[in-house]
């Protein structure tokens, strides 16, 4: 690889928001008070957008590179240096984080331009574009970090202000325990991540690359192929493995998705910004700029694709049973997510790094509908007290339609573009299994989608009078940002077109230097003729539309009635969906109730046994202090008996001169000396 | 020593007075028969004194030694009765029930 | 170099003059009426002793045809005993107790005792060891029962005097055996005896040994002859029990170590002692030692009256600095000495402070110290727990040193349980040395318990101990030069 | 300038007599005393700092006289890579621990005294390499620290305040011990650190063993290890704030600092032989029980005492590594878990001055009407968390990063602590600042200006080394790699040689 | 054979004597008992040819200190109460202790190589220890009258009560 281009604009896309956090949270307060919400808002968004300036003028200059030297470093100060591994803070822009940037920034822009409308109520304005300005910044520090640990970094930083905007408005403390429960289990992930890291760190360091500077790791990875790991793992398959984990709980996949759902009590442009469009991406993302990791470990890819394809299918199951218009659009997400990682897990990183691109874009532009569907509804958000929307909110119906067009896979909308790719590559690498269950999963897409757009947008108006006297279209600061993302969503998969349209793919051409190792270039040699391609495409739309149809017959023209379907099996079927297939309950009753019953023990064991322990010394102290006392006084002399007694008797004119105390001490005296005596004499005569 | 006596007569014969003094002292509740049983023991303790003095070299040494030991024994005696008396002196007039006792 | 009686005279001036001082205590109060006479001659006799002492110096003599040996550990001991006689009339002056009693006898038996110490020290001769530890104890019988109408008082007495007759008979029983097997009185002539003859002897010699310690045992009061100690402790006017706590029982370690060291163990050429003939009383003594610390700590951790607290410490105290002594070396020797410095220090500042709070409120309780640093007894409370930490062993005090110095020799001389026992005893110590310190600072004064205050004299000395606990413990070097230096014995003529 | 290390340690003594002097009810006067102290200390660690060769592993600054010529006894300090980042530490928090005491009222005199002595005792463990001196100052501060535990602490002060002494003293005596057989066991008795280091190879392997375990109670008591750990939550929970803070963020840092000190640098054979077991296996112990513990506690203080015992547990684990990136670590975690835990014990005492009471579930939506401290604490407790960006994440994955190699399952079950503490930290979080206002706390008032001052260079320093760890970790790096590789080569049999970078 | 005839016969009074004085539960008899234990001593004295020894045993021992005892017993006892219900706790294991000790005492006594010299000198003392005293032993000999007088002093001191003149001279000063 060639030394990577040195520049300096990169650290300004990540401090600006920074800056704009730092201000908010520090002096936001004073700022309201004084200057408005305005200002705060003209910070929020200025330093955002200002970022995604610098970032396209970032692309443009990449662009200007020869492909193969499009990789620039911002570096800023040694971090630590400590037992070979040298890290600094310093950034690195490649095409992946270029398109990584531009979808946080860019959306994120627009997001935060979105809030300024929708938080316009809030008392706590300054806070809330504080903590979006510190997850911009996490978020890109998480991206464009030059290290994996000043990834982490980002990493678990957006964790936390994923945490601190679920419990954004904290003094419902359903929305704290959201948050909490969002940071443990992604905790959980990170901890799997960490050990990657320390995995990964001595393996390179045992072929003397003690690194783990995201560069330096590709150009030495392929040392460790072949070296055994652990619980009898190759070492490359096992920090995937952990690393994989990691990513589950940031992306929300099986087993640790389950926060993802609960997190929606955050506002909903957190929900859009973070647990749709960016955060949750992260493990993508870090999938992608590991692949050359990745692509080694068949087994490991083989577990991703699985998982991916798994999470796909199941979220979606749950998600037609939801009511809550933002959980249905949580379980999509978890379900969008899925398809991801079976693209990362058959190799197909670019059609991986394409869907999230879209999904940022319709995903986002369904979220603002929602929220602003609920802003409408004055904070309602059970889609039954919904519908016949379509008319009093044209901008936000037509957006989210075509958001949901996008997310189904119709052409030519975004979603059809990136989907059908992932479905084509894992059936074209040879995993038909999990090309089922992805397919099946898009069937499931579009009609939970479907329902959720007749019950809220369709029919008659199920809500309060207050309710439907109160309802308007948002304002332009909200509709104007719902604008831009629903012609993304229909536009934005024009950057890959299906190879029988065209021979288009400018954001496969684009990233194809961060997917150029060895193993991965090896994954990526599957030739697909456009005829299966244009038959798969079909089968696709066939299933988008199935969905669709099934959908429009229970909810708009009201043939087939939902209930039935859902008293199939005495509604326990209905019921084991309703409820996310039990998983939380589990989790409660498998790992919180029991650690928590350790906690409590492990409270009484040191309260009651090792302090009883240490006390026992001091019992053993008090217990020979006694037993000396008898002595002194039983064993010498009853004391303070004796000595009464005598002295009771000099009262009572017994004129006895007794002196008790002393004979006993004269005799355990001499009783001692004979003691020794004898000792001496038994022992050598 | 005319007579067949020999040092480890007069020897055993202390050691017998020495075991009789220390059973008084040991048996004694009483303060002036303890100290009889301290005179016991001064007595064997001088019968040594005086036998080695005999049977050994240091002649003159062991005679002043236990006539410093008759000495010191009468002194004692002195301080020792002179308290025994003050004792019984003082609880006689003394109202039993004001008198601290020293214990434990 | 042995002087005959005559020529002897000139090195023995301190002691004449003590003599003197207490003929003329007895003349003066037959004449004088004041009586605060008595106590300003007996300080004057105390203090222009020290000065003689100090300028007499160490002459490596024998006096008095070798009854008595005048040597640098001689003239350690002279030293310090003066210092407890010191302390002992300057406390008696402003005690209130020894107010009431008759002021003339009382220092002329206060400085007799002290003329029996300095003889302790000196005494090179089973004869002059046994009349110097009789007159130090008959007078310290008397003192102890000098309180007039105090059950107490006598009682100890009575106890003393009882236990030290067994004591001394056993002893002198003992003393007879030795006498015996070595044919003289004469340290000297006891050692040379003793390297010559077999082990033939070596029961009978262990058997002497064990009846002397009974005598000089009870005098360090080391277990078991350490019961009457308390009591006596308890019973005794408080300047008499600081009398005996310093004085007494440094003139006890002093004839000890003359009699099991210079007397019947020799000095190998590595600088480690041996005993002479294969009698092990090493071995005993260790483990009277290890007892003695012990059962000293443990008995006083139940104990409620500061006087008998400090009773048992002091027993305890005994057997930390005879860790020194049964270690067999120069180093532990030294040790010793320093520790016996050191709790001269602390112990007579404890003591000092137990009395300027019963002259105050004439209590010995520990009750009775119920916030004392928050209802105007702050320097008092200062003072009694620095000589308390000190007491423990906590650095910055000459306690700690000593201990340090003790620890040292044990490790150095792999009497390895020993310093565990010590180390054990020292954490255990702490406990009930800071229950009087949590008594004044930690809890609050109730009641109407009034102020502490004392006479200047006995703050200026309770002041010069405090400082000297602290001073000591941050610049001890001279002074553990000094105790090396001591430790010369001037061994008799073969 | 030559002084610099002996008027560190002992202004606070010149200050304590100063104060001793003033009028008893002067408090103001005592009080600005007391911190005027201080501030030599704050000047003259920056003077360090600044002037600190990081190159070098020889002792700099060092003074040395005699003091008992006989008996080997010097006046000898100095600081190096070992020590220089106590040294700032402490200077640190004892500036801030005076002004969190501004708020003592009863014996303000004999408090800021006691607090002064305190800091001399606790600056002359850290500079002191005479072992000698080292033990004095490391006894010294056992006094003052009973009598602000138990005149100025809470209901059964008493009770922790004998605890804490007890136990300190029987961990410092058996370090007497085993210093006193160092000191004969050496070939040329002596009581200099840095000469019983160069003679290591002298010793017996049985002797450093016995030594080894000797100083390593003792240590451990300080730290405090399991299982010698009880008396730490009893002493913080009654301790008044600032001491609780020096507490935490000072003394139990002496214990580990002992431990590299003397075990690591004076005993590495039976260090290397013995840390596994010793500083591995207990401080994962420590780790994972003292975030279970904390987990079950109800009272503020006593949770944030016991998350001392698991953050304290890294650092062992570090420790027991052998690698340049564990010890590195555990040095680096001694100093963030002193900044942090001083602020999460300054915040303890800030609710505790209005509510009067600590009880976790008494409280509840406090962020509400106090922003700033409901801020700042959580900046605290992410900080404990080891969220990445503050400095904790960089000394926990240092210790961890170090450590798996060689101890992979203490490793993972360590790194999992941090699913735990997060658990805790935020349970707690969630139950005294968020939800529902509670009515009984809606009077009072936000951070003073005082406690913002206490609070915020803490917190800035804690932010600056999340991402720029360089500044104290430069300082170590020379010195500890060093070490480290003593001990390693003391080893027998080197073959783990390997492990060193 | 004379002089060990002598020797039983005294041995048997001494030991007698002293057995009475150690067991007896009356304490007047145990005085009267000591008198005979010392007259013992003082003929095994004569048998040692420590004349002068013997006659100061006469005179100290049985002339002062006996009397004295004697004096003190009956001050205190009164001669009514000789029932004395003596709870005698630690007689058997007492004897156990003193026979035990003795048994031993006497098998090192006869293992023993005691110091004896080769000729028995008996003659007068009288001279040879008045010599003594004023030359090798005369620090012991005027330590003893400083001892003397200590004791005197006290015991005046102590058993002196505390008498009027002494009392106002105290309240007076105070």
């Amino acid at each position: 690889m060639e030394n990577p281009v040195s520049v300096d604009f990169i650290r300004w896309i990540i401090l600006l928001p920074l800056a704009g956090a730092a201000i908010n949270l520090l002096l936001g307060p004073w700022i309201q008070r004084k200057l408005g919400k305005g200002a705060i808002a003209l910070i929020g968004c200025g330093v955002v957008l200002a970022a995604c300036a610098i970032a396209v003028s970032g692309f443009l200059q990449m662009v200007a590179l020869p492909p193969g030297r499009r990789f620039m470093l911002d570096d800023l100060w040694v971090w630590m240096n400590v037992g070979g591994m040298k890290l600094d803070i310093a950034f690195w822009l490649d095409p992946l984080s270029m398109v990584m940037t531009l979808i946080v920034t860019g959306v994120g822009g627009v997001i935060h331009i979105y809030s300024t409308g929708y938080m316009h109520d809030d008392d706590s304005f300054w806070r809330f574009f504080g903590w979006l300005n510190l997850f911009t910044f996490a978020m890109l520090v998480l991206v464009l970090g030059d290290n994996l640990w000043l990834m982490f970094v980002g990493w678990e930083g957006v964790g936390l202000c994923s945490f601190a905007l679920i419990g954004f408005w904290h003094k419902v403390l359903a929305n704290t325990t959201a948050g909490n429960k969002a940071f443990i289990v992604n905790r959980v992930g990170d901890w799997a991540f960490v050990i990657a890291l320390y995995t990964l760190y001595w393996g390179l360091s045992s072929v003397d690359h003690p690194t783990l500077v995201i560069r330096e790791v590709a150009q030495w990875s392929h040392l460790l192929a072949g070296r055994p790991g652990y619980l009898g793992l190759s070492l490359v398959s096992f920090i995937t493995l952990m690393m994989f984990i990691g990513a589950t709980g940031k992306s929300a996949q099986i087993p640790l998705y389950v926060w993802l759902p609960d997190a929606m009590a955050g506002p909903t442009p957190v929900s859009a910004l973070i647990h749709a469009a960016t955060m949750v991406t992260a493990g993508i993302y870090m999938a992608c700029r590991l692949n050359f990791l990745f692509s080694m470990a068949p087994d490991t890819m083989l577990v991703v694709a699985t998982i991916g394809a798994l999470t796909a299918f199941f979220a979606a199951t749950i998600g037609i049973a939801q009511n809550d218009i933002k959980k249905v659009l949580a379980y999509s997400t978890v379900s969008q997510l899925g398809y991801m990682f079976t693209a990362v897990g058959v190799g197909a990183y670019a059609a991986s790094v394409f869907h999230l691109m879209t999904h940022a874009f319709f995903k986002a532009c369904l979220f603002l509908g929602a929220g602003s569907v609920i802003h409408a509804m004055g904070g309602e958000q059970d889609m039954r007290k919904m519908g016949g929307l379509r008319k009093r909110m044209p901008i936000t119906f037509w957006t989210f339609l075509a958001a949901t067009l996008a997310i189904c896979g119709f052409p030519p909308f975004a979603g059809f573009m990136s989907k059908d790719e992932i479905l084509l590559q894992a059936f074209a690498r040879g995993h038909q299994l999990i090309w089922a269950l992805t397919y099946a999963a898009a069937g499931l897409t579009s009609f939970y989608m479907f329902r959720q757009v007749y019950m809220t947008f369709f029919g008659e108006f199920r809500g309060t009078r207050e309710q439907e006297h109160h309802l308007h279209e948002s304002p332009l600061s909200m509709s104007s940002v719902l604008i831009v993302l629903g012609v993304l969503s229909v536009v934005g998969g024009g950057v890959m077109l299906p190879g029988y349209l065209a021979d288009f793919k400018p954001l496969e051409d684009f990233l194809k230097p961060v997917f150029s190792s060895e193993f991965t270039r090896r994954l990526g040699e599957v030739p697909i003729s456009h005829g299966s391609e244009i038959a798969f495409s079909a089968l696709a739309v066939a299933m988008a539309l199935a969905g669709w149809f099934v959908a429009d017959l229970m909810y708009r023209r009201k043939v087939l009635n939902p209930e039935t379907f859902a008293a199939l099996f005495n509604g326990e079927l209905y019921r084991v969906v309703l409820e996310k297939y039990y998983v939380d309950e589990i989790y409660q009753a498998v790992i919180v109730n029991p650690y928590l019953m350790l906690c409590r023990m492990a409270g009484w064991f040191d309260a009651n046994i090792i302090d009883a322990l240490v006390n026992l010394s001091a019992l053993v102290v008090v217990y020979a202090s006694w037993l000396s006392g008898l002595f002194d006084a039983y064993v010498v002399d009853g004391l303070v008996n004796l000595t009464s007694n005598v002295t009771l008797d000099f009262g009572g004119r017994v004129r006895r001169l007794q002196t008790g105390s002393i004979n006993g001490y004269l005799y355990a005296i001499l009783a001692g000396v004979m003691f020794i005596l004898l000792v001496r004499a038994m022992l050598r005569v | 020593m005319p007579g067949g006596l020999t040092l480890n007569h007069f020897l055993v014969l202390s050691l017998i007075v020495f075991a009789l003094g220390l059973f008084c002292v040991m048996s004694r509740r009483n303060a002036i028969g303890i100290l009889m049983g301290v005179e016991l023991i001064l007595n064997s303790a001088n019968i040594n004194y005086l036998a080695f003095a005999l049977f050994g070299g240091g002649r003159y040494d062991g005679q002043v030694f236990s006539l410093f030991v008759i000495m010191l024994a009468a002194a004692e005696a002195v301080v020792g009765l002179a308290i025994v008396l003050a004792i019984y002196q003082d609880l006689r007039t003394i109202d039993v029930d004001a008198t601290e006792t020293l214990n434990g | 170099m042995q002087l005959d009686n005559v020529a002897s005279l000139s090195h023995f001036i301190p002691e004449l003059v003590l003599s003197g001082a207490i003929v003329l205590l007895i003349l003066l109060d037959l004449i004088i009426v004041n009586r605060r006479v008595a106590g300003a001659l007996a300080m004057a006799a105390s203090v222009a002793t020290l000065l003689l002492v100090i300028a007499g110096g160490a002459s490596n003599t024998w006096l008095f045809n070798g009854m008595v040996v005048f040597d640098s550990f001689a003239f350690f001991f002279r030293l310090l005993i003066t210092l407890a006689t010191i302390v002992a009339v300057w406390m008696s002056i402003g005690s209130v107790e020894v107010r009431r009693c008759e002021q003339g006898e009382y220092y002329a038996i206060l400085l007799s005792a002290s003329l029996g110490m300095f003889l302790m020290a000196e005494a090179n001769n089973l004869l002059m060891a046994y009349l110097s530890l009789e007159l130090v104890s008959l007078t310290s019988y008397i003192l102890t029962g000098f309180l007039k109408h105090n059950r107490r008082s006598q009682e100890a007495a009575l106890k003393y005097l009882i236990y030290g007759g067994v004591a001394s008979g056993t002893m002198i029983y003992g003393m007879s055996w030795i006498f015996g097997i070595a044919g003289g009185l004469d340290f000297g002539a006891i050692n040379a005896a003793l390297s010559q003859s077999g082990t033939g002897s070596s029961l009978a010699v262990f058997i002497a040994l064990v009846l002397i310690l009974a005598g000089m045992g009870y005098k360090v009061a080391s277990v078991p002859f350490h019961m009457w100690a308390p009591d006596v402790y308890t019973g005794a006017p408080i300047p008499i029990t600081t009398f005996l706590a310093v004085g007494s029982k440094a003139a006890g370690f002093a004839l000890l170590t003359r009699f099991f060291y210079p007397a019947i163990s020799h000095l190998a050429a590595d600088g480690n002692w041996q005993a002479l003939s294969g009698v092990d009383w090493p071995q005993l003594l260790l483990v009277i030692c290890m007892i003695t610390m012990t059962l000293g700590n443990l008995a006083a951790l139940q104990q409620n009256n500061m006087k008998r607290l400090l009773a048992y410490s002091s027993i305890a105290q005994a057997g930390y600095a005879l860790m020194g002594f049964v270690v067999l070396s120069n180093d532990g020797l030294r040790a010793m000495m320093f520790y016996l410095i050191a709790y001269y220090v602390m112990d007579a500042g404890a003591f000092l402070v137990v009395m300027i709070v019963a002259n105050a409120t004439g209590h010995e309780d520990i009750d009775a110290y119920r916030g004392l640093a928050w209802r105007g007894g702050l320097v008092p409370a200062v003072a009694l727990a620095i000589f308390l930490f000190s007491l423990t062993g906590i650095p910055l005090t000459v306690g700690f040193i000593g201990k340090f110095y003790l620890f040292a020799a044990a490790i150095r001389g792999q009497f390895y349980i020993l310093a565990l026992v010590g180390i054990i005893n020292s954490v255990i110590s702490l406990y009930y040395y800071v229950r009087p310190i949590r008594t004044m600072f930690l809890d609050e004064p109730e009641g109407d318990e009034g102020a502490v205050t004392a006479e200047a004299w006995n703050y200026g000395l309770m002041g010069a101990l405090a400082a000297a606990t602290i001073v000591l413990g941050l610049y001890w070097g001279p002074l553990i030069d000094f105790a090396g230096r001591s430790l010369k014995f001037f061994i008799g003529p073969a | 300038m030559d002084h610099l290390l002996t008027i560190i340690t002992f202004a606070p003594l010149v200050g304590m007599v100063l104060i001793l002097l003033c009028p008893r009810d002067q408090h103001n006067l005592i009080r600005w005393l007391a911190a005027a102290a201080t501030v030599p200390q704050i000047v003259i660690a920056i003077y360090l700092y600044a002037h600190f060769d990081t190159a070098t592993t020889a002792v700099q600054f060092a003074e040395r006289y005699p003091w008992v010529p006989a008996y080997h006894i010097n006046y000898f300090i100095g600081v190096d890579g070992i020590s220089i980042s106590m040294v700032l530490l402490t200077a640190l928090i004892c500036f801030i621990s005076v002004f969190a005491s501004f708020g003592i009222e009863k014996g303000v005199k004999g408090y800021f005294a006691l607090l002064l002595l305190l800091d001399t005792g606790m600056m002359g463990v850290f500079v002191a390499l005479d072992f000698f001196l080292f033990y004095i100052f490391w006894e010294v501060m056992l006094l003052p620290m009973y009598f602000l535990i138990g005149i100025w602490g809470g209901p059964r002060r008493e009770y922790a305040a004998i605890k804490f002494f007890l136990y300190t003293l029987l961990g410092s005596v058996l370090i007497l011990l085993a210093m006193l057989g160092l000191y004969y066991y050496n070939p040329t008795p002596t009581f200099d650190m840095t000469k019983l280091a160069a003679n290591a190879a002298s010793y017996s392997i049985t002797f450093q063993r016995i030594a080894w375990i000797a100083l390593f109670i003792g240590f451990a008591i300080k730290i405090p290890a399991f299982p010698f750990h009880t008396w730490l939550p009893d002493a913080h929970v009654e301790a008044p704030t600032a001491i609780s803070v020096i507490l935490a963020g000072i003394l139990l840092k002496m214990g580990t600092y002992g431990i590299l000190r003397v075990n690591f640098g004076i005993l590495p054979a039976a260090t290397h032989d013995m840390a596994w077991a010793f500083l591995g296996v207990v401080g994962t112990i420590n780790i994972v029980y003292g975030a279970l513990c904390a987990m079950a506690q109800t009272d503020y203080k006593k949770l944030i005492a016991y998350s001392s015992v698991s953050h304290m547990g890294y650092v062992m684990l570090g420790l027991a590594a052998f690698t340049a990136a564990g010890i590195n670590g555990a040095v680096l975690q001694m100093f963030n878990h002193g900044t942090i835990t001083a602020m999460l014990f300054i915040l303890v005492g800030v609710i505790y001055d209005r509510a009067h009471h600590r009880e976790i579930d008494g409280f509840g939506g406090l962020a509400s009407h106090l922003p700033i401290y409901a801020g700042i604490t959580g900046l605290a407790f992410f900080a404990a968390m080891g969220l990445p960006g503050m400095s904790a994440f960089i000394s926990e994955v240092l210790v961890l990063l170090g450590s798996w190699q060689v101890h992979p399952i203490m490793t993972v079950l360590g790194a999992s602590a941090a699913i735990l503490t997060a658990g805790y930290m935020l349970w707690t979080y969630q139950r005294i600042y968020l939800g529902p206002v509670n009515d009984r706390y809606i009077g009072f008032s936000d951070l003073s200006a005082r406690e913002l001052f206490t609070l915020v260079p803490l917190a800035a320093i804690v932010l600056i080394l999340g991402v720029y760890p360089h500044a104290i970790l430069g300082l170590l790096n020379t010195s500890l790699t060093h070490l480290n590789q003593v001990v390693i080569a003391s080893a027998p049999h080197t073959a783990s040689v390997a492990l060193a970078h | 054979m004379i002089a060990q005839a002598i020797f039983y016969v005294l041995a048997v009074l001494t030991v007698g004597s002293s057995a009475i004085v150690a067991f007896s539960r009356n304490i007047v008899r145990s005085t009267f008992a000591l008198l005979g234990a010392f007259m013992g001593v003082v003929g095994i004295y004569v048998l040692l040819a420590a004349d002068f020894v013997a006659m100061i045993q006469l005179l100290v021992y049985v002339g002062g200190i006996l009397v004295l005892t004697l004096f003190a017993v009956m001050l205190t006892q009164g001669i009514a109460d000789v029932t004395i219900s003596n709870r005698a706790v630690g007689r058997l294991p007492a004897l156990i202790i003193s026979a035990v000790a003795a048994g031993i005492m006497i098998f090192a006594v006869f293992r023993t190589p005691w110091r004896q010299s080769a000729r028995i000198i008996v003659a007068p003392t009288t001279y040879g220890i008045g010599n003594a005293f004023l030359g090798p032993y005369a620090l012991p000999f005027e330590l003893a009258s400083i001892v003397l007088l200590a004791a005197l002093i006290g015991a005046v001191v102590i058993s002196r009560p505390l008498d009027r003149g002494v009392s106002n001279r105290l309240s007076n000063e105070e």
